[in-house]
Parts: C-alpha cells; structure tokens; sequence
C-alpha cells in the first residue's frame, strides 16, 4: 500500500470519531498525525451508492433524528467529503454536486426569517428528509434480499444418476442455425469479460487434436509417423503436426524418442508403460 | 395406487428434474391406470415435504413447483464441489433488485430518482440475463421507457411461491445494520471480530 | 461433529455431485476443525443407506464411490421425463455442444468456465448417447478430467465432410446474414424455451 507524503491537508470539522475501521485500519476524519493510506480511504468513501447514501451515514452516525437534521452541520460535513473525494482523485459523480448545491439552497432557505404559521410541509428539508426515508428503506431491502436463501449461492439442486427404461426415445432434432446461435450467445457472454480467439484455422487443428488423440487411445504407443495421412496433402499435413503440438503443450501427450534417429512415438500422457 | 408407493415415485421423479415441477406437470407422469388424482398428488407431497424435515437436502415448493435441493444450513460444504465461490452482487445491484421488487412496474428513470444516482445499464443487463427481471411494458411518457418488473424465475431463485413471501418493507432502521462493511460500533470497538 | 450434522451434509454433498464419490474424496469436504474421520463418515454413509431403503432414490456405493440413484422399480415413471421433453434440446445443451464443437478437445470444467454455471453431467450424458461427443483423453491435472471431442455421427448428422466446414467465427457473428431467412425474431422464442 502506498504511503501518502503528506498528511491530507484537509480536517473535517468533527475528529473525535473514527469515522470507520477499513481493512482493519482505523480511520478518523482525520487527525494532525495521521497518514490515511489513500487506498483505504477509497474503499471507505467508495462504499456510498450515491449522495443521499453518504447523507444517511451522516445523519445516522451521529444518532440524529432524520426529521430533525441539523441542516447547517450536516452540509459542512458533506462538503467536506465531497471534497475529500475529489482530493483523493475519486471519480466524483455529478450527483454528488447536486446534492451539494441543493444543500446550500435548504441553508439558504432556512436562515431567512420564518412567519410564526408556517406548517411543517413548508420546512425546506421536508422533500430531502422524505428522499432520505425512502432511500433508507431500499438500503434495508437490497440487505435483507441478500440474506435470502438463493438457488446457486446457498441451496444448490440434485443431480442423481437416473435409471430409465431402456426404450427409445424420440431424438429432438436440431438445426445448424440453432447450434451456430447459441455458440453466438456463448460467444456474446464471454466477450463481455475475457476475449476468446476462435479461428477458422483453429477449428481444423481442433478437429485433428480429437483424431490424433483418438487414435492414441487404448494404444501404449503410436508411431509419430503414421499419423500423417499424405492424401490430405500439404495442408493437411501441417495441421496434423500443429495438432500434435498443441496437444503436447497441453500435456495431454508424450513424445518419446530411445535415440537420436530412431522412431518417434507418441503416447497419452499417464498411460502406464 | 398405494400412498407409499406413490411417495417414492413422486421423490424419484422430482430428485432426477432438473427444474421445478408444478402438480399438473407431474400428473402427466401418470396413466390412467395408475389412478392417481391431484389430491393424492398433494397428500404424497406434503408427506414428502415433512420427512424430508431438518435433513440436508428439501423439498420445497417454488412458483414453478416443487424441487429437491440442498439446505442452505450446509452450503459451506456443498460448495467444496466448485473451485470459485459465487459471485458476491453489488449493493447498487442489489437496491436496483430491490426497487423493481417493491415498485413494480418502475422505469430505470424512478430507480435512479429514488437511488439518487445513475444506475449502470451492465447492472440492467446482468438482473435480465439473470432472468430475474424483464420488460413488463412501456410507460406512456415521452421516449416511452421500459417498465421493469420480476420473473418467475427470480422467484425459483430465490426460493419463493409469489411475490407475497417477500419480507415487507422495513421502517427506518439503526445504522449498525445499514453499513455492517463500515464496522461502524463506534464506542467500544470490537477489534478483531471481523473476517 | 454430530452424528446427524454429519449425514446431513454427506446426504447434501452426495445429492448434489455430478459423479460418484469416493471416501476419500468426501474427507476432502472437512476441514480438521469439523474432526471428520473416515470411521465418522463410513458410519454416516450407512445410516444414510439404511435411511434411504425401500424409497424412491437409493445410496448406492459404486466402484468409484458413493452416489443417489432413483430406484429401478419406478424407471417407468421417471423416463416419462423423456417422453415428456418436447422435442427440442435446451439452451445449455446447444451452448455446451457448441463449445465441444469449437473448442475441443476440452474438459467440463473448461465449459463451465466459459458459460459461468455448472453443466449437469445429464447433459454430457444425452450428447454422449447420442453419439455426438466422446471421451478422447485425459488432461493431466488433478482428477484427471476427461478431454471431450466430437465424432463422426456429429458430422454425419449435419452432412459435413469435416469441421472445417462449420461456419468461422466472423460468420457466426454475422449470423443475420448467414441465415437471412431466419428473420432472427429468436427472442420470443427464447424466454419461453425451459432451460
């Protein structure tokens, strides 16, 4: 982890709690001597889903009422992580600014003297405190969703050898276009996190891999050269040896020589002698 | 057909599916002759479902139907089978999940109105490629957005009958709950509790 | 570890294994803090055994170790499955075939790797039957897992000479116009075909 030079130049104002303990690194908002790992304090400020996420932090770590936001306060203290974040270089989304300035206007609005009837629905916060209260509540329900029991993460199906009748059974037939599409999806979902290389070469090397093993099998030992099979001619040829190679770097065969000159042969890997 | 008889063949038909089966389904396993009716079928079912009680493996019925699977209780075990753990889902997935859920029919709009924040369209893709979530509609605004909405099979997966099983929405909750990750016990600090 | 703890695990371990398992293998599942020995679990597998006699699955110990099976006096009822299964294969089934196809020889788990979920051992099982895939080898990594390619009767049913005259990678991405008729209107189709 590197070391930050010098300590962040900026104090939030409220420094008498560790405002989290990350990777088991404490980390206080921040005091004169300590040096904040800047990779904990992005996994710290990278866990808010968004600004009304980081206000619910605010407001709850200090047990503050959310219908009673000391508004003032807690707009100082989301500025300055606002710009925390922007000090640490942090992606900061547009609707963190946002945010920010409808802050400053809920201030603005709440230092302007009051008439006495004013009802409650003409509190500046009420629209935050109530985007604030219906966040909260998704917050809870993503966790709780977690928790459930879910197929493929904590409840996993049967698979049991099955006795059937030995009757047969119709054959559902399929098209090369449904095959070719559903290669297509595959090929879509893989795209999306790692790129796979499928060649039109590759596909006859693939194909000669299968032959080339096939006719190791049951055999202790094939002689390299009958392999080849001289009509498919050159081509052929050079595909037959790319094939043999590839399965040698896969270690799927060995390749076996008593002497210089002497037969080359060819055997599966791990067959016994 | 004899009750005993019937249970075994229920339990070896629906431990060798490999999808959940509704009670008209598996009255199609059935001739005539074998004089089974819907009601035997759900008798012979509810007396599976409880010997199966507190075992390793259940059956449980779904909103497809009924399938055999392992009990959570054991996961830490059953999952020794694969090298890789299952994938962990974002919290912003799983507020996206939760909206739709809750507020079904709702645009991608609604959801980033409530979250506050943009919601990714890869999030969107992986919940339909899940076939957790799909388009339901459209609303009558301007661009007509989609309207999102859950599956049977988010339902399968989540090991559910209908929507209804859901827990209900929560009231405002405390803090230690709504950010575990933080470790937020700020007092007293447990030091060495976490993994 | 408790003696019923124990058969219920080995019970879920075992019902969800695409293969038989040996002892030895089932030690693997413990860690030494569950104190599991092979005495512990010989004697859970036979109270399982016992547990299971007379139903409609059995646990049955093989040359290669322990596995569920459905019983032999209700195959007529569970090879229904197959009569049942609309003439038409699944998604899982044509994505997998295709990775044979394309990328063989490969393993199962190289499948899975690629796909992102497990390949139920039905499905290597049905191609295998049908003659469209076979065992070419071994790869030697630990388990030594079979190497699987495609035969003759795969080409044969498709009326091609060789593999090379499957289409290439860039055809299949331009697969509209490979197959202009098809009027690729597959979706549809798609979310109702039961995986």
């Amino acid at each position: 982890m590197t070391q930050q030079s010098e300590p962040l130049p900026h104090q939030p104002s409220q420094g008498e709690l560790p405002f989290a303990i990350v990777q088991g690194e404490a980390i206080s908002a921040p005091p004169e001597d300590l040096y904040i790992p800047p990779d904990a304090l992005e996994v710290f400020l990278e866990t808010f889903e968004g600004p009304l996420d980081l206000l619910l932090y605010l407001i709850r770590r200090q047990n503050l009422d959310i219908l009673d936001i000391p508004i003032a306060e807690i707009t100082q203290q989301y500025m300055d992580y606002v710009e925390l974040m922007h000090k640490v270089n942090l992606d900061l989304a547009a609707e963190y600014l946002v945010m920010a300035a409808m802050l400053a206007e809920i201030k603005s609005r709440m230092l302007l003297p009051r008439h006495e009837e004013v009802e409650d629905e003409d509190d500046p916060r009420a629209e935050l405190v109530r985007r604030l209260q219906e966040y909260e509540r998704f917050k809870q329900a993503a966790s709780d969703i977690d928790e459930m029991p879910q197929l493929g993460r904590d409840n996993f199906l049967s698979d049991v050898e099955v006795i059937r009748e030995d009757r047969q059974k119709p054959q559902p037939d399929i098209s090369m276009q449904e095959l070719l599409l559903a290669f297509q999806d595959v090929l879509k979902r893989v795209d999306m996190q790692k790129h796979h290389e499928i060649e039109r070469e590759e596909i006859s090397i693939r194909e000669k891999m299968t032959h080339v093993l096939a006719s190791l099998d049951g055999h202790k030992f094939v002689e390299f050269q009958t392999l080849f099979n001289l009509k498919e001619g050159r081509l052929g040829v050079v595909v037959t040896l790319m094939a043999v190679l590839e399965l040698l770097k896969l270690k799927v065969i060995d390749m076996v020589q008593a002497e210089a000159y002497a037969p080359i042969y060819l055997k599966p890997v791990g067959s016994s002698e | 057909m004899q009750t005993e008889k019937l249970q075994n063949i229920l339990e070896a038909i629906i431990i060798s599916a490999d999808k959940p089966l509704s009670i008209e389904k598996l009255l199609t396993f059935f001739a005539t002759e074998d004089l089974v009716n819907r009601n035997d079928i759900k008798l012979a079912l509810s007396n599976l479902q409880q010997f199966y009680q507190g075992r390793g493996v259940q059956l449980i019925e779904t909103a497809s139907g009924y399938r055999f699977q392992t009990h959570q209780d054991y996961k830490h075990w059953v999952t020794r089978h694969w090298d890789e753990k299952p994938a962990k889902y974002s919290r912003a997935l799983l507020e996206t999940l939760a909206l739709i859920v809750y507020r079904q029919p709702i645009t991608r709009a609604e959801i980033e109105d409530i979250r506050g924040v943009a919601v990714s369209s890869n999030i969107i893709k992986t919940l339909q490629e899940r076939e957790w979530i799909r388009i339901v509609g459209h609303k009558e605004v301007p661009g007509r957005p989609s309207l999102l909405g859950t599956t049977r099979q988010f339902l399968d997966y989540f090991n559910l009958k209908s929507l209804d099983e859901m827990p209900s929405l929560s009231e405002i909750q405390d803090i230690d709950k709504l950010y575990p990750e933080l470790d937020l016990n700020m007092q007293e600090q447990k030091t060495t509790e976490a993994d």
